[in-house]
């Protein structure tokens, strides 16, 4: 009766993963929370393979890959912050200024003193947009790790500073042309690495599988990713175990920046351009990816693969309601039901497994009684 | 609706003894745990019932469904003969049927009164709360109880032991006929024990019906009437008090005659392992000089208690030298390398480990496996090239779970399912996974049963054989004095005595915390004036009034 | 992915004929924010235009992201529609994912706003935004009696016509040196942050005497600002668009003039050329930028308005 | 050595605030955590009071407070749920959909059967509009307290589902002439109400004033509002002492949608109409009100005044920037640092405090010792 069984206890002799029982544990927790992303996803595909001819095809599939993998690669660095505990606002307008600074490089820069511009290479620049990215997300992890503040407030601060900087730095203008760099200026090849389809597939996705293997080795394999859910299930225990929690705070912020910055850099590539508005509402979007997929907003549960699961879900979702041709006001109804709908899943499941395991249990002790004074 | 502190019934009350409550065959599953088995159980009208059972043997179940908080998977109750069905906490309080619970449950953001009379309201003619009145009320129960604290003072701002009368206070408000007392005194020192049990005699004498729970076994075999031992989620026995002691309770709980005599044999202790040096710490919040200007040496293979009253200042000393909290002044030495503002993590490389007062805020990871948890100090002892290596990993933690006898059905099982004495083994364990040079445990026993106490000291012995410095805190004098091999005592922030535990009397290290006067002023009897200790040499049989005092 | 050199004429009609559905194959439709109502009249014209010529439509809206534009794009591809009729995000923005469909050898017509390349798309069918600025900022001056002070309500910065607009106003009010700017805020094409916006500087500069907005919405949440403060009388406000409540606004004398952009009579036209381009393989109109220029609202032709449309 | 003072223990004389009891219990928080509000409230006026002589006037005063109201009433809704552990991002599109049903019903029903269009009257149309917000707010209730769904993904679902509707309801058309009604219709006088300035405070200001008061003493004086605390603070403990918790959730979403509903019909009678967008970002202004005004988004924490205070901060922050005439993109760069500075500020303090106290505390030692050896 493999139901709900949250309590995961004695039943000592089912198939354990012997040899791996950090994994163990987790497993035990990822089947039962990815269970109902799992379950989303399946019914989302079937209903939408019936409605239309065209979306089961190679080539849509291609694209709802490419697509999901921006929110995938942010959702990936929302799922280390929310492990934590934590919650990180911000990453949508870091998409955003990342794609900004990238773009301004190109454009070239003006050297104060010797009135020169200087134009950075293509790796040049990718390298110090990430790292502005990565700066942002080291700001709030110090704010919020050193100074104690709530994890919501401060990225929520840090959402209009960096969307406000991205406008500075744009002066309202999108950035295009430039992108493509001049072969005189040394910068060309943005486009043919950014743009380009190993074996048929964009690099957007390559990258989000790059980095779901990483993280999910990370997690479950090193140090890091065991202090990580230990922080995010209870800091102070952790702490007096020996894990850093402070670093670790300040660290997965910066990785959640880095995901943001490497988004800004494919969709940068994706849209030919950078724009004021680019990455707006991701965060929801990562945080809706997250949750589908089984992590717990109050921390130390969530697994790399749910998150994955739950990004699918999502862009499955969107893409099959232009496909089947939804009227755009009615598909913002359905996604927030879709949401609700697969968070709830399991929660009912749990409430009627839970009905008939009392029953159960209560016609066991009947019987049981029965026979003794029987 | 009597909103006064007391319960009106007649003193001198003749129905003494009758049955009130009655669980008839209860039993309750927890999906795959069967917490209770058909169990009978009766609480009589003015007297105490004391309920006697190791970790997990299902007491506080029982009481949770006694006081509406479960619901029971079979069996049913009676109430004064008539079958009920308690809903909720709720109604079981409206029959009269109040609860005291294990765990402290208060609302730290609200104040003494507020907590008191939260969900029971009194309310002033306009409709909103009689603040006056609930005032009024609460500054007479904490008169009754003894416990000075202002109505108005927030929860957070009271230690646990003033949280744990909050607790009674609250139970006492409501017009009780049975109340259920499970682990009230866990955090009070004995003058409040005292205070607790003149209540409890007063309750008694009114007709009123208390069901009491404690691990002190001494204390709880005092005030009882009658005692019920639980095991396993079976009644075992039950017995009139003045046919028990300490002994055919100890038996009855662990199944055999037991007979734990843990005293550690005299041996040579190594160098300085662990050397405090004038070291002041000041609550960071408020200024406070919680430990004032202490020094220390403790030997490799000694074994030292920190004996004191809450609010002594011990767990702040703990968590300083641990690394958690910043010492103000003074050094802290670790085999003889000053340990300056090094972190936990690094002082747990250096060979020091803290096992925390409160094993479910400071222990454990609660959403990780028993194997998590385990091995979660330790990690980085199996890594190589970044990786934890699982193979190692599992043997540690497979190892450790044999050493300090864990009962788990395995590495993998989830951290809440083990009761609590086998949660504290796997932090011990944990700690000693790091292979420290010193350990420090605070309060290592709180809400543990005998065996494990027995375990958890006898484990201590062998590792200190091993040469392990051990520092421990606890507030029972009986294991001060059995467990150790010297005694600092610490009152106020201050070391303010060391004695000898082979030479030196119970009284004497009572004293010396300030505990309380000399034993002669005692209320009942004489022994009350003990803080009753149910120490793991405390089992040792019978004789153990007369053993006490002696020790190895 | 090579461009798929010469014209795609024969491969367009063979994946016209392909596209599923309707006898006619789908059409996507995508504007920019249907709950805006000019870009409603625009898709609500497509929309029944589409479905009279016998294909079947989606309607879809890019809300002025690029990359939300880019995912239409694709899906649409897959969905092997006959033809795309797009309210493109950006003008530079908007290449690659045309391109794509291009690629695709799907046809794209452009309505309302245009893209930086000329080749791709077969029709790019836009109202002259700057033409019709100058008409707008020309009347307001006028009203203004070619002096005074004003501020401006700037849309929202991520779409070129809120450049383009303000650009046209200032060409024209440039001449009039006493005409003095004393402020400018971006509103976002938004009626409410308009108001919200017209209300903080009216308190900085209380004695404003015109307000040169970008768009219809937000002129309408600066005249509530006005009203509320008494000021209407002393203010000229110009709004762009012809939306009908500003055409309301218009007829009561609140609004000296709006611009109409003629967005319905452009989507039919738009639509007429797509399904030309399905069908036979061309538009039907030599060139390839059809810029329809936009004509003033002001007191004497407002009653005429109708849904985007002039009646004479 | 009288160093102590937290004990709270023996001074039983002391000058307890008799009378006003539980005021007494909450005040010593909200001193605390209204302090940075207060401070960051006042430096802000400092410094644009210094930068504009336009900024102190009545007029500006008025126009701020205006504005304000609609942030800070949905805010008070807000508050509620964040005491209660929860959080309520549903809000924004509550506003929209209530105005936009008040809108619809303006321009009448289609009654089904009788082809008669039917035109409540204008209390009839407040009245439901605003129990739709109070639905909106019923079903998040439910989700949250029934189905134990996390409350930040369930009311994001709702943001999403509420706007939807909106957009579904008003159909691409803003509803501006119906608002005036007809007076052969028996609908006028929406305006008249809605539009009004009682002694030269504009409705919503007075509105605001209202729930103020009302919401500050349901929370002080009522048992609802001690359980409202005690559940944000430690549910299991409020719910063994018969505290109905499930309920109190459900109804703390209900008035908060309430709140939001208000917020809706003050702000068409504002912008004299109905438009799909309005109320979108107003769940991030009213949180960071919240949270300014020192409540804390773990529960059981956080002022009626405190959160009025912080929807100042934001609303003369706002008008100031634009009154200086702070270029539009640097307005959110500054706007998101002053949120961050706004919280930080008392963590800063209590960092200082900290080091303060362990000094002075030392110091008195050493003084002790060296009195009792010499
Ligand atoms: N909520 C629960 N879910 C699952 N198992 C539970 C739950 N509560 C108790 N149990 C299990 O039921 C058994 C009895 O627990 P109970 O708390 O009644 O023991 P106890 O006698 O009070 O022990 P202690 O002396 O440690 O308080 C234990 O095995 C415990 O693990
Ligand atoms: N989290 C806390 N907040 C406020 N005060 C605290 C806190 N923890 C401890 N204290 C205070 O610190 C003082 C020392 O208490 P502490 O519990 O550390 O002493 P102790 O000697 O370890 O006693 P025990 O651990 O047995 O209770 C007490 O007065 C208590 O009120
Ligand atoms: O043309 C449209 C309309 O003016 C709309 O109101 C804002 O955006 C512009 O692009
Ligand atoms: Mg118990
Ligand atoms: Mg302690």
């Amino acid at each position: 009766m493999s139901t709900t069984s949250t309590a995961p206890a004695p039943q000592a002799a089912g198939p354990t993963p012997a040899g791996t029982p950090a994994r163990g544990s987790f497993n035990l927790n990822s089947v039962l929370v990815e269970g109902r992303a799992l379950i989303a996803l399946l019914i989302i595909i079937a209903i939408f393979a019936v409605l239309s001819d065209n979306y089961l095809t190679a080539g849509n599939l291609t694209t709802i890959t490419k697509q999901v993998a921006f929110n995938a690669i942010v959702a990936l660095g929302m799922l280390l912050v929310i492990l934590n505990g934590g919650i990180d606002l911000s990453v949508g307008s870091t998409v955003g200024l990342t794609a900004a600074v990238a773009g301004t490089l190109f454009r070239g820069l003006n050297l104060p003193l010797t009135e020169a511009i200087m134009f950075p290479q293509v790796w040049v620049i990718v390298v110090l947009s990430v790292a502005v990215g990565m700066l942002v997300g080291w700001v709030n992890g110090l704010l919020i790790a050193r100074l104690n503040l709530a994890p919501f407030i401060t990225t929520l601060g840090m959402l209009y500073v960096a969307r406000g900087l991205t406008e500075v730095l744009l002066n309202g203008q999108n950035i295009t042309n430039e992108l493509s760099g001049q072969p005189y200026l040394n910068n060309t090849g943005f486009f043919t690495v950014f743009a380009s389809r190993p074996l048929g597939l964009p690099i957007s996705a390559w990258v989000m599988i790059l980095f779901a293997v990483v993280f999910s080795i990370v997690l479950t394999r090193t140090p890091f990713g065991r202090w990580l859910y230990a922080t995010g299930s209870n800091e102070r225990a952790a702490q007096l175990s020996g894990v850093p929690v402070k670093r670790i705070r300040t660290r997965i912020y910066v990785l959640s920046g880095l995901c943001a910055g490497v988004v800004g850099i494919l969709q940068m590539a994706n849209i030919s351009s950078s724009t004021a508005d680019l990455g707006t509402y991701y965060e929801l979007n990562a945080i809706a990816a997250v949750v589908i997929g089984g992590a717990a907003l109050s921390g130390g549960r969530g697994t790399v693969r749910g998150t994955i699961i739950g990004a699918f879900v999502i862009g499955f979702l969107a893409n099959g309601l232009v496909i089947v041709g939804v009227s755009p006001f009615w598909q913002k109804v359905i996604t927030g039901a879709v949401i609700i709908l697969a968070v709830a899943v399991d929660q009912i499941q749990q409430i009627i497994g839970r009905r008939r395991n009392a029953r159960r249990a209560v016609a066991a002790v009947r019987q049981g009684s029965a026979t003794k004074t029987g | 609706m009597s909103t006064a502190s007391t319960v009106t019934t007649t003193a001198a009350d003749d129905r003494a003894g009758e049955v009130v409550l009655r669980a008839i065959d209860i039993s309750k599953t927890y999906d795959v745990t069967r917490a209770l088995k058909g169990v009978n159980f009766e609480v009589r009208r003015g007297q105490v019932t004391v309920l006697f059972g190791e970790n997990g043997a299902g007491k506080s179940t029982l009481m949770k469904i006694l006081s509406g908080v479960e619901k029971p998977t079979g069996g049913r109750l009676e109430l004064d003969g008539e079958a009920v069905d308690l809903a909720s906490t709720t109604d079981a309080v409206d029959r009269g049927i109040s609860i005291i619970h294990q765990e402290l449950n208060l609302c730290a953001n609200l104040s003494v009164r507020d907590n008191i009379f939260i969900g029971r309201e009194l309310r002033s003619r306009t409709g909103g709360i009689d603040f006056a009145r609930e005032g009024e009320i609460t500054r007479r129960l904490m008169e009754r109880l003894e416990e000075p604290i202002r109505p108005t003072t927030l929860v957070q701002d009271l230690r646990v032991g003033q949280q744990q009368i909050v607790e009674i206070a609250r139970a006492l408000q409501t017009d009780t006929r049975i109340l259920i007392m499970d682990e009230p005194t866990s955090a009070l020192s004995a003058t409040e024990v005292e205070v607790l049990f003149k209540v409890i005699r007063e309750l008694t004498s009114q007709g009123v019906a208390i069901v009491y729970i404690s691990h002190h076994l001494e204390e709880a075999i005092e005030i009882a009437d009658h005692a019920v031992v639980f095991r396993d989620g079976e009644l075992v026995a039950t017995e009139e008090a003045a046919n028990i002691d300490l002994s055919w309770v100890v038996r009855q709980m662990v199944g055999r005659e037991a007979d734990y005599d843990f005293r550690d044999a005299p041996r040579e202790y190594g160098d300085v392992a662990l050397s405090l040096q004038n070291v002041t710490v000041a609550e960071l919040d408020t200024g406070r000089v919680a430990v004032n200007d202490v020094s220390l040496d403790v030997r490799e293979g000694e074994i030292v208690c920190l004996y004191g009253l809450m609010g002594a200042g011990r767990t702040e000393l703990m968590e300083a030298v641990a690394g958690r909290d910043p010492i103000s002044g003074g050094r802290i030495l670790l085999g003889g390398t000053d340990l300056g503002t090094t972190s936990v993590k690094d002082r747990i490389a250096l060979g020091l480990g803290l096992v925390p007062e409160d094993r479910q805020r400071d222990g454990l990871v609660q959403m990780m496996s028993v194997g998590a948890n385990m091995s979660l100090a330790s990690l980085l002892s199996t890594v190589k090239n970044l990786f934890i290596q699982r193979r190692p990993e599992r043997a540690n933690i497979e190892k450790e779970i044999a050493e300090v006898r864990v009962k788990t059905s395995g590495p993998n099982a989830l951290i809440t399912s083990l009761s609590g004495g086998n949660q504290q083994k796997v932090v011990i364990g944990k700690m000693l996974l790091t292979a420290p040079k010193v350990l420090l445990l605070d309060e290592p026993t709180r809400g543990i049963d005998v065996g494990a106490k027995g375990e958890i000291f006898s484990l201590l012995f062998r590792e200190a054989q091993k040469g392990l410095a051990v520092l421990y805190v606890t507030s029972e004098v009986g294991e001060a004095l059995t467990a150790s091999h010297r005694i600092v005592v610490m009152s106020r922030g201050r070391f303010v005595r060391e004695l000898d535990p082979r030479t030196c009397t119970r009284d004497e290290v009572m004293a010396a915390s300030g505990e309380h006067e000399p034993a002669d002023d005692v209320p009942h009897g004489g022994t009350a004036a003990d803080r009753p200790g149910g120490s793991p040499t405390g089992t040792v049989p019978t004789a153990v009034n007369a053993d006490r005092n002696g020790a190895s | 992915a090579c461009g798929g050199g010469g014209d795609a004429q024969p491969a367009a009609s063979a994946s016209g004929s392909a596209g599923g559905g309707a006898a006619g194959g789908t059409i996507a439709i995508i504007t920019v924010d249907p709950s805006n109502p000019y870009w409603k009249a625009e898709a609500d014209t497509a929309q029944a235009a589409v479905t009279k010529l016998g294909y079947k439509a989606t309607v879809s809206a890019n809300n002025n992201d690029p990359e939300t534009q880019n995912q239409l794009i694709e899906t649409a591809i897959n969905d092997k529609v006959a033809g795309i009729l797009l309210d493109p995000a950006g003008a530079d923005e908007s290449v690659a994912a045309v391109q794509k469909a291009v690629d695709a050898k799907i046809p794209v017509v452009l309505i309302n706003a245009e893209i930086s390349k000329t080749g791709l798309a077969k029709a790019q069918i836009v109202s002259n935004n700057a033409q019709g600025a100058g008409l707008g900022a020309e009347a307001w001056a006028e009203a203004m009696d070619y002096k005074g002070t004003y501020v401006e309500l700037f849309g929202k910065p991520s779409d070129n016509n809120a450049q383009v607009r303000s650009d046209g106003y200032k060409s024209v009010i440039s001449q009039y040196p006493d005409l003095k700017s004393v402020g400018m805020e971006i509103a976002n094409w938004d009626r409410q942050q308009g108001q919200e916006k017209m209300e903080s500087l009216l308190s900085k500069n209380p004695d404003v005497k015109g307000v040169i907005a970008g768009n219809d919405e937000m002129a309408l949440g600066a005249i509530n600002a006005l009203k509320e403060k008494g000021k209407l009388d002393q203010v000229k406000v110009l709004g762009f668009d012809g939306n009908q409540d500003a055409v309301d606004a218009v007829k009561k004398g609140e609004m000296v003039a709006t611009v109409l952009q003629p967005i319905v009579e452009g989507t039919n036209k738009a639509i007429t050329e797509l399904d030309g381009v399905i069908k036979n393989g061309q538009t039907g109109v030599p060139d390839e930028k059809q810029a329809l220029d936009c004509t003033l609202i002001n007191k004497d032709n407002a009653a005429q308005v109708n849904n985007f449309q002039l009646s004479s």
